[in-house]
């Protein structure tokens, strides 16, 4: 899985071309990944919706307008209003750039706190086995209950630090990342625990670097790529657990519309305004799915055993 | 034998006129019928619940002495008559109340009922360790006494005018003795089997039981009236949503019966149009409101004194603003959006029985944003730069809490934009139902601390009696430290000429005057601004439209007279 | 035993591409050899320079795609491999051909026995029962060195060294009695001692049994010790062919003799520094209409970028490929 | 490897009650109030009793160490005795759900069928299809197969159960009707007819759960097969003369396998917790079911045991799955 592993015998080319940035490669390969690269153009698609689109769109996502509730499309409302009149463009935009945001944040988090724990367990031998039985219990906890039990115990103070809106936010971020790093510790501690045996660690070792420098220096770059794609799977489920979290009711509350809520709460009108289900529905399998391609087609491209074919 | 005949002579005098009129209906004759509660039942004993599925589902096996029938009317249904004053039923000092059983009433099992079972009812529901729901029922009871093996005396520590609350409705009912003698107090939870499958004298015995899931039913041979129930079996599923509820009988057909259809008006309306199913409305007590804070919640002042009347709330001690916020919510355009057909807009705290509900108090119906800007111009709130009131350099923001629920919020957003029109900021806050309407004292989100400034939740009392409903806003009935926070003046309001009303009420035996005073009791409170109510609720079910013989009943069971529901041929 | 009788596989302008994004790989282009019956042929080249390619190419064992054989003739007991069905190339596979790989650890399956793997093309080309296999089975694992060859049937790849696993490859290759056996660097992974018990492992059955074998390596000191011909690869051509002895002692092509600097003496007499060929492999995307060692060949002149040399007869038996004539310093 | 399956085994017990211990306290941390639930007439004086009688009073540690008993010993022991008949049911107090009042390990016991139908047959069916779907997509990379297959799977787990769950409702069970929207748990098969109602009324949630696990097995086994089909033992395989068949589907299938059969075991403890959101949708009243509506109703003894249960399970599946790992793979030697 690392950019280290011996060359296949099937590719020639390997040898014949002149060295240069490893990324380059990877790009090389990764673009001609179809569906990776349709993936990334679906997902920039979506951020730049989400982002900038508000900015063209200027209509407030929770402006009521009760005299047009409940429309299709139209010039004035492109995707149709809600059961308060309020614009479903605007709506679905600001919906995403929390469920976006989400999913990014949690991501990050998650890959952070279990990048740190395999690291951690994979090279350091006394703290592997604690670590690894930590992992356990994680993987063993439930997300429900510890999200809720989360929300009553530190939505009061979260709120006061800041405000309503993040309060919540930074709950289900760190509810989900608390409850999604398992995979990547175990991954990546399987790699540091074949990487340091190998020579450039050993010898780095014989010459007496601190354990923090051979870690960041040497380690951590050789398990970037399955950090990578744990990242972009990280996102994936992390959208689709918020999405999931307020289909159940358990997540953001009716007044946040991210796309699960929106989802939610269009559910009941499925038949009289099929787009209210549809749209946020669309728009949570296409980030997830081009999260995905894109996160295959790193893989690929990361595999130094297919690059170039 | 002779038991048998008596019971038919009971029987044929307790027939309904339709049902005699439909003469070939026998029991069993309509075959099944499929219920769907989309949230199921966990128990069939009410006892042991609260919950009104609970109590619904337990009604079509356990029965009271006595029921409302759906105009609210006392209804004798373990007895022959309502004991009253003037058939020497209820003591002249009003300090106990005698029932005597109709003659050859069997249980389930084959064996009779008697007074003892009554008593025993009274023991198992009053038992210290048992945590039985329906205890505040069977308050202020002396004693309950089996003057004979039909005869029954409740008697009372005190004058008590309204003496129909024990044995009386769906929750207080008659359970068996020789079924549950063992289950007393602290043992209640271990009598699995009789509390999932309790021997009772209704119309249906359970023939399988799944908590949270389904019960199936199948018709009580000893039921008393010979020819029901006209359904031989009923399955009762639990489980999904409102939603595919709604659909299971609108649509599919898969269902005859749905309980608590809260959806949006204008998807059941849509449904119901397909012309399969009907919707079933009635109005009781129910009402959506706004409670305002009389105490200051703010999160600066010491615990002990935070929501205590120590602190006079800052902004909304002022009846000016309380009133001006009443003012600007447009009450018939948040029914029309969150529960049309299923909804009034009211002004009253006392909403129902209809004869209960004040006239005087309509003039908030209609928005009037003119009227509550005025006021707040005379309590001296002035418009800031940003549109938003200021008085002292304090601006006028309020703090909006509610439980998690769609229709709530969506309410939470249209009340925002009214407020916001009379210059009024509201912050919006949503609490899990479950945290929201906890009692624990631990936690700070619950509707009885009310760390905020206004919040919405809809409530409504048992029966047709609104006197325990009225005591809670007495002055002293607040929730504060020293209580533990329990208490049910969730406002804090406090007038003493309200209480002295309320204790006259309390007195008072004559049902006119009880009347007028119920009425003086709800126009002083509403008039005070002390808290806004918003929706008179509806109870919605929906049925399908090939079983007839529903009628639907706020005041009891919803399935009260389920006993005379038939198929009808096509 | 050079030039006694005819030769088992003849091999004409062999051509192998590979289709890849960035263009087509020229991995092989216009490769002839023979290789006699019992012959040694060594086939020398740096890494990358179509050695491996060529000969799997001729088998079929290329995956394609991205390979594509695109020209040539591969001659084989009267038949052109090239030409035959994917079904009669497998029968050929292991039963007149045997393979050996260069990395003993990655070769074998590690989750069957090495027993069944040894079976496997015995049941498949000999049709023997299970006994039988496994009795030939033994026999092999007797012939390659390795000790107490029944029990060990039952073992797994990971139960054996490095030295014994490609003794056990040698074992698959042979349990057909193959005519040819293609040895891909067999020894490279090896340490040295493991490497010369290897070698004289391949010489001795080499006498016992008397196939064709083609070695392939970057070592020419294994080729020294064992081969009795010689051909050395560059960038997907045949750059020189001949003799052993012949081309050790008459080394036409300027890459030839840069490869022979760089190896430390056989024969004891070490080099002042160990010398290095200085520069990059060619790029095989592009089309050989030049000389591929052009860039990095001291002689190289303007010719050599126009044109493709073709290989020329040095001495009868010896061809080089080249412009320049070694023997007179200056180009031909 | 006995001996390591049992030192395994003896490990796992101490992290099985250390997980039990958390969330038994975190639960009991929670604000959530059971009488919270109930409807707004029952008086707070009485919400106080019922607190009472469900044990509330006691101190938390007492609480724990009753319910550990209850769940490792009582419960196990009446579940036996109900399914065997024999008269092995201790006495004394059971761990009781607080909205039933009734036993938990009771209820389990009538959810696990409707999960095990719909959830592991969705499962199954997942299996079912991933593998060929895998094998053939890895053997023939970017082929059009494997671009179809890529994409289908992709979609699988890309589209949330939620929305497809909805969209199946309203396509097959509204406008077509061809299947019920709601399961009916009493239903009993009995015979052809009996089975086919069973059959249509599971058809969509596991219709739904298929999709979803076939996407993500067969994109292990075709990354598993893509691994192997890489190695040199295939081409020695090849080499040797093997057809194309037995490369494939006896030297690359075997090893690719290993991973794949592990992470079929570590899936399976999901099969008994239930898919949560297909059950609710498709009102399957099952072990997915009864956890979630206890965490809305705030029925923590009810949680607090599926959610054990569950730590159990995956525990021991992924010893299973190491223990298998070592049996599939014989360079794994444990010692």
């Amino acid at each position: 899985m690392t950019e280290t592993a011996k060359a296949a015998p099937f590719s020639p080319d390997e040898a014949f071309r002149p060295p240069r940035n490893q990324w380059w490669d990877v790009w090389d390969q990764f673009k001609y990944h179809r569906g990776a690269l349709a993936g990334l153009a679906v997902f920039v698609a979506i951020i730049v919706f989400v982002t900038i689109g508000p900015l063209i769109w200027q209509v407030d996502p929770g402006a009521i307008n009760i005299r047009s509730r409940n429309q299709g499309m139209s010039m004035t409302y492109p995707l149709g209003t809600d059961q308060l009149g309020r614009d479903m463009l605007a709506r679905l935009m600001y919906g995403g750039r929390i469920s976006v945001a989400v999913g990014l944040v949690a991501m990050f988090l998650g890959l952070v706190i279990g990048t740190l724990i395999g690291v951690v367990a994979g090279y350091f031998k006394v703290f592997d086995s604690p670590l690894m039985r930590l992992t356990d219990l994680f993987l063993a906890l439930p997300l429900l209950p510890l999200l809720l039990i989360l929300v009553a115990l530190f939505r009061d103070p979260l709120e006061t630090m800041f405000g309503q809106a993040m309060g919540v936010f930074s709950l289900i971020v760190f509810a989900i990342a608390i409850t999604s790093w398992m995979q990547t510790a175990r991954i990546v501690r399987g790699d540091v625990l074949a990487l340091k045996e190998r020579e450039f660690v050993l010898a780095a070792r014989s010459i007496g670097t601190p354990s923090l420098r051979i870690n960041t220096r040497h380690v951590l770059p050789n398990v970037l790529s399955p950090i990578m794609v744990s990242a972009t799977l990280g996102i994936a489920t992390a959208i689709i657990t918020e999405s999931a979290l307020s289909f159940l009711g358990l997540g953001f509350p009716p007044d946040f519309p991210t796309w699960g809520r929106i989802l939610y709460d269009g559910r009941d009108w499925i038949e009289q305004y099929p787009s209210r289900v549809v749209w946020p529905g669309v728009l949570i399998s296409l980030t997830v799915l081009s999260v995905n391609y894109i996160g295959d087609g790193l893989r690929d491209a990361l595999d130094p055993r297919i690059r170039g074919r | 034998m002779t038991t048998r005949t008596v019971l038919l002579g009971t029987a044929a005098a307790l027939v309904l006129a339709p049902a005699s009129a439909m003469a070939e209906r026998e029991r069993g004759s309509s075959g099944h019928l499929n219920i769907i509660y989309w949230q199921a039942v966990s128990t069939m004993n009410p006892y042991l619940s609260g919950g009104t599925k609970e109590m619904n589902a337990a009604s079509v096996v356990l029965e009271p002495l006595a029921r409302f029938d759906n105009l609210g009317e006392l209804t004798p249904w373990l007895v022959d008559e309502i004991p009253t004053l003037e058939n020497g039923g209820v003591a002249e000092d009003l300090k106990s109340i005698t029932w005597k059983l109709t003659e050859g009433l069997l249980w389930s099992d084959g064996t009779p009922v008697t007074s003892a079972d009554v008593v025993f009812s009274y023991e198992y529901c009053t038992h210290p360790e048992g945590g039985c729901s329906y205890r505040d029922r069977y308050a202020g009871i002396e004693q309950v006494e089996a003057v004979d093996d039909l005869t029954v005396t409740v008697h009372f520590e005190d004058v008590t005018p309204n003496p129909y609350l024990p044995f009386v409705g769906a929750g207080s009912v008659i359970i068996q003795r020789a079924q549950f003698q063992d289950c007393l107090g602290a043992r209640a939870p271990e009598c699995t089997d009789a509390n999932f499958a309790p021997i009772g004298t209704g119309p249906y015995v359970v023939s399988n039981f799944r908590p949270n899931d389904v019960i199936e039913f199948v018709a009580n041979e000893n039921y008393r009236v010979p020819t029901q129930p006209y359904f031989e079996t009923v399955t009762w599923a639990g489980g999904g949503d409102a939603m595919g509820a709604a659909r299971a009988v609108f649509q599919t057909g898969e269902m005859d019966y749905a309980w608590n259809l809260q959806l949006a008006p204008e998807v059941i309306e849509q449904m119901e149009a397909g012309g399969r199913g009907e919707l079933l409305v009635d109005f009781g007590p129910l009402m959506e409101r706004i409670e305002l804070n009389f105490t200051d919640p703010s999160p600066d002042l010491p615990d002990g004194e935070r929501g205590t009347r120590e602190h006079p709330h800052p902004i909304l001690s002022d009846i000016r603003v309380r009133e001006a916020l009443s003012r600007a919510i447009d009450r018939e355009l948040l029914t029309e959006i969150g529960f049309g057909p299923m909804g009034m807009a009211t002004c009253n705290f006392i909403v129902a029985p209809p004869a209960m509900a004040s006239p005087n108090n309509d003039n908030c119906l209609v928005q009037d944003i003119d009227r509550a800007n005025e006021l707040l111009d005379e309590a001296g709130w002035e418009r800031g730069a940003d549109g938003i009131r200021v008085k002292d350099g304090q601006r006028l923001e309020l703090l909006f809490q509610t439980s998690t629920n769609a229709v709530r919020q969506d309410f939470q957003a249209l009340i925002q934009a009214d407020w916001r029109e009379i210059g009024v900021d509201t912050r919006l806050r949503n609490i899990d139902a479950g945290v929201f309407f906890g009692s624990d004292p631990g936690s700070n989100d619950t509707y009885l601390k009310f760390f905020a400034d206004a919040q919405m939740y809809a409530s409504l009392f048992e029966g047709t009696d609104p006197t325990p409903h009225l005591e809670q806003r007495r002055c002293g009935r607040e929730p504060q430290p020293s209580t533990q926070w329990q208490g049910q003046n969730i406002n804090r309001y406090c007038n003493p000429e309200y209480d002295e009303l309320w204790a006259e009420l309390n007195r008072e035996a004559d049902p006119d005057r009880r009347q007028e005073l119920v009425i003086a009791l709800n126009d002083m409170f509403v008039q005070d601004y002390a808290h806004l109510p918003l929706v008179a609720r509806g109870r919605v079910s929906a049925a399908s439209t090939t079983v007839g013989g529903i009628v639907m009943n706020v005041w009891d069971s919803e399935h009260w007279n389920q006993a005379e529901w038939y198929r009808i041929e096509e | 035993m050079l030039e006694t009788s005819e030769p088992v596989l003849q091999v004409q302008g062999l051509k192998t591409l590979f289709n890849t994004r960035s263009g087509n790989l020229h991995a092989v282009n216009s490769v002839s050899f023979n290789l006699q019956a019992g012959e040694l042929l060594g086939v020398v080249g740096e890494s990358g320079s179509g050695k491996s390619v060529t000969m799997m190419s001729l088998i079929g064992l290329l995956p394609t795609p991205p390979a594509e054989v695109q020209a040539g003739s591969v001659m084989f007991g009267g038949q052109d491999l090239l030409k035959l069905s994917q079904r009669s190339l497998q029968n050929l596979r292991g039963r007149d051909i045997g393979f050996v790989f260069q990395d003993p650890m990655t070769s074998l399956n590690p989750v069957f026995t090495v027993g069944f793997q040894i079976m496997e093309p015995l049941r498949r080309h000999m049709g023997m029962n299970k006994s039988e296999a496994q009795a030939r089975a033994i026999e092999l694992l007797d012939l390659v060195g390795i000790p107490d060859a029944r029990r060990r049937l039952k073992d797994f790849p990971h139960q054996f060294s490095g030295g014994m696993r490609q003794r056990v490859m040698i074992a698959i290759a042979l349990a057909c009695d193959p005519k040819v056996l293609i040895a891909d660097e067999p020894t490279t992974a090896l340490d040295v001692t493991i490497q010369a018990q290897i070698l004289e492992l391949v010489k001795e059955l080499r006498q016992k049994l008397g196939m064709a074998i083609i070695w392939i390596t970057h070592d020419l000191g294994v080729i020294a010790g064992i081969a009795d011909r010689v051909m050395v690869m560059y960038g997907g051509q045949v750059v020189e062919y001949g003799p052993v002895r012949e081309v050790f002692a008459n080394p036409a092509h300027p890459y030839t003799r840069a490869l022979m600097t760089t190896v430390p003496s056989v024969r004891g007499a070490r080099a002042p520094k160990l010398n290095v060929i200085e520069g990059q492999p060619p790029i095989l995307s592009q089309h050989p209409i030049a000389c591929p060692f052009r860039a990095r060949c001291p002689k190289a002149f303007d010719r050599c970028g126009r044109e493709n040399p073709a290989r020329y007869d040095v001495a009868p038996g010896h061809d080089a490929a080249c412009f320049w004539d070694y023997q007179t310093g200056a180009p031909r | 490897m006995l001996s390591y399956t049992l030192r395994r085994l003896a490990f796992a017990v101490p992290t099985v009650l250390i997980i039990s211990l958390i969330v038994f306290l975190m639960l009991d941390m929670a604000p959530g109030d059971p009488t919270g639930s109930l409807p707004l007439t029952i008086p707070l004086e009485v919400r106080e009793q019922i607190r009472q009688s469900l044990g509330l009073g006691e101190p938390v540690f007492v609480r724990y160490f009753k319910w550990l008993q209850m769940t490792v010993i009582t419960e196990p022991l009446h579940i036996l005795a109900g399914l065997t008949g024999w008269d092995i049911a201790p006495g004394g107090p059971r761990i009781l759900s607080w909205q039933t009042r009734s036993p938990v390990g009771d209820i389990l016991v009538q959810r696990v069928p409707q999960t095990l139908w719909v959830v592991g047959l969705g499962y199954l069916f997942g299996i079912l299809i991933a593998l060929p779907i895998g094998v053939i997509s890895a053997y023939r990379q970017y082929s059009w197969f494997d671009q179809v297959g890529t994409f289908v799977s992709m979609v699988g787990f890309s589209v949330p159960t939620f929305f497809t769950g909805i969209v199946f409702i309203l396509l097959f069970s509204v406008t077509l009707g061809w299947f019920p929207s709601m399961y009916d748990t009493t239903h009993v098969v009995r015979d052809w007819n009996s089975f086919l109602f069973q059959a249509k009324q599971i058809a969509m949630p596991v219709a739904v759960l298929a999709l979803y696990n076939a996407s993500q097995i067969s994109r292990f086994m075709r990354a598993s097969m893509l691994d192997n089909l890489n190695q040199d033992y295939v081409r020695t395989a090849r080499s040797k003369g093997m057809g194309e068949q037995t490369v494939v589907l006896v030297h690359v299938l075997r090893n690719s396998m290993i991973p794949v059969v592990t992470v079929i075991a570590i899936g399976i403890p999901t099969v008994f917790t239930g898919a949560i959101i297909t059950e609710q949708i498709f009102r399957v009243n099952g072990l997915g079911d009864a956890l979630i509506r206890a965490i809305y109703v705030s029925d923590w003894p009810m949680v607090q045991t599926i959610t054990f249960i569950f730590a159990i399970l995956i525990v021991l599946f992924n010893l299973i799955a190491d223990v298998l790992y070592g049996i599939l793979d014989p360079r794994i030697r444990y010692d």
